[in-house]
């Protein structure tokens, strides 16, 4: 199974990444842009086809390990 | 011989580098038509980049001996004696294409290449040097280029844990097309655990050790020999991504295999990876090598033979291990969480023969692939020495004040801080003097002793008169050893040059290598190690002469070392050496007059040694108070350095003879500026006159501002600000 | 009974033989260098060093992978018992993924690496850790990391500062909270910080390269020099 | 506007962070997890309602600046 785990800075804390990357957009003439903030993605392959199992584990990997929950947020997608 | 490998045809082979020449001597050796994968072999192993073929001939003529010379050219890296039952391994390689297409990735992988020579050979690294060469600034790549570089040179350098200690950086629009990271590292040694890549023993197992083979750099070192054209974004995919930490991982578990006595030869997979390393210990053991490919740990499926010899994934090495100690090394290597597997064996054969899913996809003779690959002796003219320029010719288009503010801002001249702050220079503890000075010094372990390093070369002199361009850099390289306190030792070099099948730059080659052969022999200084970087051109135009030279000195007592900055209001200021204004080819003419012309300045090798002598002297004997080496930019820029680097201005007065233009941005060589204790004067030009150096009084350090006679004085502070403002301006996209 | 010292080696740290080197000069003994698959501290240990470099090569997130190694554990029940743990740089970054200290270190400001000396101003002197300081007084160590810009929500920030938790600020030279100083932009001009207990050190520049006179500089040795003060009155 | 532009490596070019990440899944006792690999997103507040030229806009700041097309994919989801 294909899974992959998105990992997003919580809104409020600031993203020196996102930031900058706002600033050369704009200097590369980008108009329009209001924002931007930077995050992560896991493509995670999982062996056999339980599901819910996979969920439940990646659940628990992205609270253990893939995110720091002080200041990201993570959404999890199970391709079928 | 079965396999269901693309036929041979004429296109497959010029794909691959090889000239019909080339291939008919293929034909001749083995007697057949070689394999898709023997092509593959011979391509990589027979390129420039590995075989040195245009050049061989010419290295042969650099003395390479001198009595504390362990192990000059020929392994991964040279080796000194330093004494102490100490040894210091060093080498300077270059990744000057790879750089262009992904300068994060391409800087990076040479930085991680450049330190596995050293640490083959059983050194841990206490420092690496940057020489580097970008385009004009107002070229659209060069900022992301000089942006990309340094970021992956210290992305891999501050991770893996080796302080980067010294380097260059400069502009020229001739490297628009090519821009050149070459990249030195050192370490030290126990001079009796020096590890060497000839594989020795019949039947002895071949070891495999670090990462997984993917499909990184395939063609890379074909990639590497070849001329750029428009085509050079097609080239982009084989770049190769580093993996500093594994390298590191690497390191520590090679250094403790090593200590236990398990490894018989080593030789890191660099440049064609496998094929080079394993063809590399067997012709320099006179042996044959068998790989079964089955067992290689690969990080991708279906990988064909062609593709495993031929990857260049990144921290890897191959060795042969005593056969008793081979579980203990497994242990290690797994303890390191590293990949551990013997994929072949020495046989008495001296053939190469490659297994894959039990077929055999190579079955070449070894050394004819390796030591015994062709050489060349390419045509070559040797160009006519430009007209030396006299001084009275040229006409200050500006104030000799204007002159200098204007060059310590410039993007030659400028801090260069911007970049080296970049590069974590103090790990490790032992960076005695950091970038910004002559030389980096580094302590040796605790000390007293300690290692003085530098990277210098001059590309518009080598392109104006290849042979003085030669010399100048060696000379430049002893200059700033020696102001520093240091006795030089013995160098590398990385010679970048374009398209040796050019008569024009085949002459700048054997030019330049004549050059830093002579001075070499006149200063003691051999040539221990070396990489050469050729057809750096695109479409058609070539990048300077640029003979990178690395090199090494020693300090006997740390605390001893020589720094450049004035240290005390009213001390004497002192020029060493001979000054005829020589404005020839000097950045005074280029970046003031607008005027890239002239001979360069001629350097007197004897004098050179004779000052350089008498400089160190006066350091060991406490005499001076700071020293520095005279180069671009000639002696005010150097002694607006020296107060930047201080708290003192300084007042400053010219001799007659020479127009003060000529006098002030001169570009002679063998020169040095020093400051003295008042009461010390007489005593050091007693010094002089008895060893028969020219010696000067300019003036005297103090005050807030570089007052020159006659000239508008300068604050410190302002020159400073402009010292330091060019090149975060121009990062920042400002100027 | 001099200070008996413990410092973990994680893959990829690279700066422990200078702590190493730094323990030894300033102590008179040879610190424990633990393995991170160990499960145990040695006997009688007095302090945890965490040292710099790039554990797990900073992948994921500074300090995230070797802050779920196995001998974290004997860390936490060491630092609950009141142990006395220093973490420095990458030792700082593994700290807070622990849980041990609040906050994260992010990307500096300016988003590069950055090697350079900078000035701390000792906010404290009455800790284990600065005791070898004066309060107020300005010292100068190196920086070396390209995510050492300290952050934490706005409750975080004012526990730390109303219970002084704040111990080392990036500073000018004569000692002034200045912006054009805080070379990382660290929230507060923070460069170490208390846990509760205050037991817990986490600070990102450098001591244990300045501590040397031969080297140059010795403001780093204060640090040190006040940990084996601390232990041997406490003996 | 909300758009988000996801940044993935090419399939075969080495991937040092998921190879360790996986490493420290193992360790954690994670099972079945077959390999990692990790990639960047970046949320961009974009003003305006023109999805077309936004998507055009997207498109050349990824070649520019968001992925480095050299070993780098992407793709581009604007959000009604
Ligand atoms: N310009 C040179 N001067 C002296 N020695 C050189 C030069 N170029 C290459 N060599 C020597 O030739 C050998 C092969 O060089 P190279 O292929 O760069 O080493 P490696 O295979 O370890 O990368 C090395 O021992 C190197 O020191
Ligand atoms: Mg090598």
């Amino acid at each position: 199974m294909k899974a992959r785990v998105t990992v997003t800075l919580k809104s409020g804390i600031l993203d020196p990444q996102g930031k900058a990357i706002e600033g050369a957009l704009k200097s590369l003439g980008f108009a329009g842009i209001a924002s931007v903030r930077q995050g992560k993605v896991f493509d995670i392959e999982i062996e056999g086809a339980d599901r819910v199992g996979a969920e439940a584990a990646l659940r628990n990997a992205a609270e253990k390990l893939l995110a720091n929950t002080v200041i990201e947020n993570y959404r999890i997608e199970v391709a079928g | 011989m079965i396999s269901n490998e693309p036929p041979i045809t004429p296109e497959l082979i010029a794909q691959h580098g090889l000239k019909p020449d080339e291939y008919e001597r293929i034909l001749k050796l083995i007697g057949r038509v070689p394999s898709f994968t023997e092509l593959g072999i011979f391509s990589a192993m027979w390129n420039e980049h590995c075989s040195y073929k245009s050049s061989k001939i010419h290295l042969r003529t650099l003395p390479t001996k001198a009595p504390w010379v362990i192990q000059g050219p020929g392994e991964n890296a040279g080796v000194i004696d330093i004494g102490d039952g100490l040894a210091v391994v060093f080498k300077m390689e270059s990744h000057n294409h790879p750089s262009y297409i992904e300068p994060y990735q391409g800087a990076a992988t040479g930085v991680g290449g450049i330190l596995r020579d050293v640490f083959t050979m059983g050194a841990r690294p206490i420092a690496c040097l940057n020489a580097l060469s970008f385009g004009n600034p107002k070229h659209p790549r060069t900022r992301r280029l000089v942006a990309g570089v340094v970021a992956g040179i210290g992305g891999y350098g501050n991770s893996f844990g080796v302080p980067t200690v010294g380097g260059e950086v400069r502009f020229d629009r001739r490297y628009d097309g090519n821009c050149l990271v070459n990249a030195m590292a050192v370490g030290i040694a126990e001079a009796d655990r020096i590890f060497y890549s000839a594989a020795s023993g019949v039947g002895m197992p071949i070891v495999y050790l670090g990462s997984k083979t993917g499909r990184d750099g395939i063609h890379g070192a074909t990639m590497a020999s070849a001329e750029f054209g428009a085509d050079a974004e097609e080239k982009r995919p084989t770049v190769q991504v580093g993996d500093p930490f594994s390298e590191k991982l690497l390191l520590e578990a090679c250094l403790e295999i090593m200590a236990k006595g398990c490894v018989i030869a080593i030789q890191d997979m660099g440049a064609a990876g496998l094929t080079c390393s394993a063809v590399e210990m067997g012709a320099k053991g006179d042996l044959g090598i068998t790989l079964d490919l089955d067992r290689v740990p690969c990080r991708e499926t279906g990988m064909s033979a062609y593709e495993m010899m031929l990857s260049e994934s990144q921290e890897r090495m191959l060795m042969v291990l005593k056969p008793e100690k081979g579980k203990e090394a497994e242990a290690i290597f797994r303890k390191w969480g590293l990949d551990f597997a013997v994929v072949g064996e020495t046989t008495p054969t001296k053939r190469f023969l490659v297994r894959h899913g039990g077929a055999v996809m190579a079955d070449l003779p070894i050394k004819e692939l390796g030591d015994e690959a062709p050489v060349y002796d390419r045509p070559f003219v040797e160009q006519s020495k430009p007209q030396a320029i006299a001084a009275a010719s040229i006409v200050p288009p500006m104030s000799v004040a204007d002159a200098l503010e204007k060059l310590v801002g410039s993007p030659d001249l400028c801090s260069k801080r911007w970049v080296f702050q970049q590069y974590d220079h103090v790990i490790l503890g032992n960076t005695v003097q950091r970038p910004g000075g002559d030389a980096a010094v580094v302590r040796v372990n605790e000390g007293p002793k300690a290692l003085a390093l530098t990277s210098d070369v001059t590309p518009r002199y080598c392109e104006a008169d290849p042979f003085e361009g030669g010399k100048q850099a060696v000379a430049e390289a002893y200059r700033n050893l020696t102001a520093v306190g240091a006795t030089p030792l013995a160098l590398t070099d990385n010679l970048n040059f374009g398209n040796p099948e050019r008569p024009e730059i085949m002459g700048q080659l054997v030019g330049c290598i004549r050059g830093i052969a002579a001075a070499c022999r006149a200063f003691d200084f051999p040539v221990v190690s070396g990489n050469v970087s050729l057809y750096n051109e695109t479409n058609g135009r070539a990048i300077l002469p640029t003979p990178t030279i690395g090199g090494v000195g020693l300090i006997e007592d740390f605390t001893k070392s020589m720094t450049l900055a004035f240290k005390a209001e009213g001390e004497a200021i002192l020029l060493v050496g001979e000054t005829q204004g020589w404005l020839g080819q000097s950045l005074y003419l280029r970046d003031i007059c607008g005027r890239e012309e002239g001979a360069p300045p001629p350097v007197d090798l004897a004098a050179e040694r004779r000052h350089g002598n008498f400089v160190r002297a006066l350091i060991h004997g406490g005499l001076v108070t700071a020293a520095h080496d005279l180069s671009d930019g000639g002696l005010l820029v150097a002694l607006a350095e020296m107060a930047m680097a201080s708290s003192f201005g300084a007042v400053l007065q010219a001799p007659s003879e020479v127009p003060p233009h000529a006098f002030w941005f001169g570009e002679d060589q063998a020169r040095y500026a020093v400051t003295v204790r008042p009461d010390l004067v007489a005593e050091v030009l007693r010094a002089a006159g008895v060893a028969c150096v020219p010696v000067h009084r300019l003036g005297a350090t103090g005050g807030e501002v570089i007052a020159v006679d006659g000239e508008r004085p300068l604050r410190r502070g302002d020159l400073l600000a402009r010292f330091e403002a060019w090149l975060p301006a121009y990062m920042s996209g400002a100027v | 009974m001099a200070m008996k010292s413990a410092v973990l080696v994680f893959p990829g740290l690279n700066r422990e033989r200078d702590m190493a080197r730094a323990l030894r000069l300033i102590s008179g003994r040879e610190p424990a260098m633990v393995w991170h698959a160990d499960s145990g501290l040695p006997a009688g240990t007095d302090l945890v060093v965490i040292p710099g470099g790039f554990s797990y090569g900073d992948y994921l997130r500074c300090g995230a992978i070797a802050a779920r190694a196995p001998i974290m554990e004997a860390v936490r029940a060491f630092a609950r018992k009141g142990g006395l743990v220093l973490g420095v740089c990458n030792g700082f970054q593994i700290l807070c993924e622990a849980g041990l200290l609040p906050g994260v270190l992010m990307r500096n400001a300016r988003l590069r690496f950055i090697c350079r000396d900078v000035f701390l101003r000792v906010e404290r002197s009455d800790t284990p850790f600065t005791r070898g300081y004066n309060a107020g007084q300005v010292i100068r160590v190196p920086v070396a990391h390209g995510e050492g810009n300290y952050i934490a929500d706005g409750e975080t920030i004012a526990r730390l500062e109303g219970e002084g938790r704040v111990v080392f600020r990036y500073s000018s030279p004569d000692g002034m909270i200045d912006p054009n100083w805080n070379h990382n932009g660290a929230m507060n001009a923070i460069a170490g910080i208390l846990n509760e207990g205050g037991n817990v050190l986490g600070l990102m520049p450098h001591p244990e390269d300045h501590v040397e006179a031969s080297m140059g500089c010795t403001d780093g040795r204060g640090l040190f020099a006040g940990l084996v003060d601390y232990f041997r009155q406490a003996a």
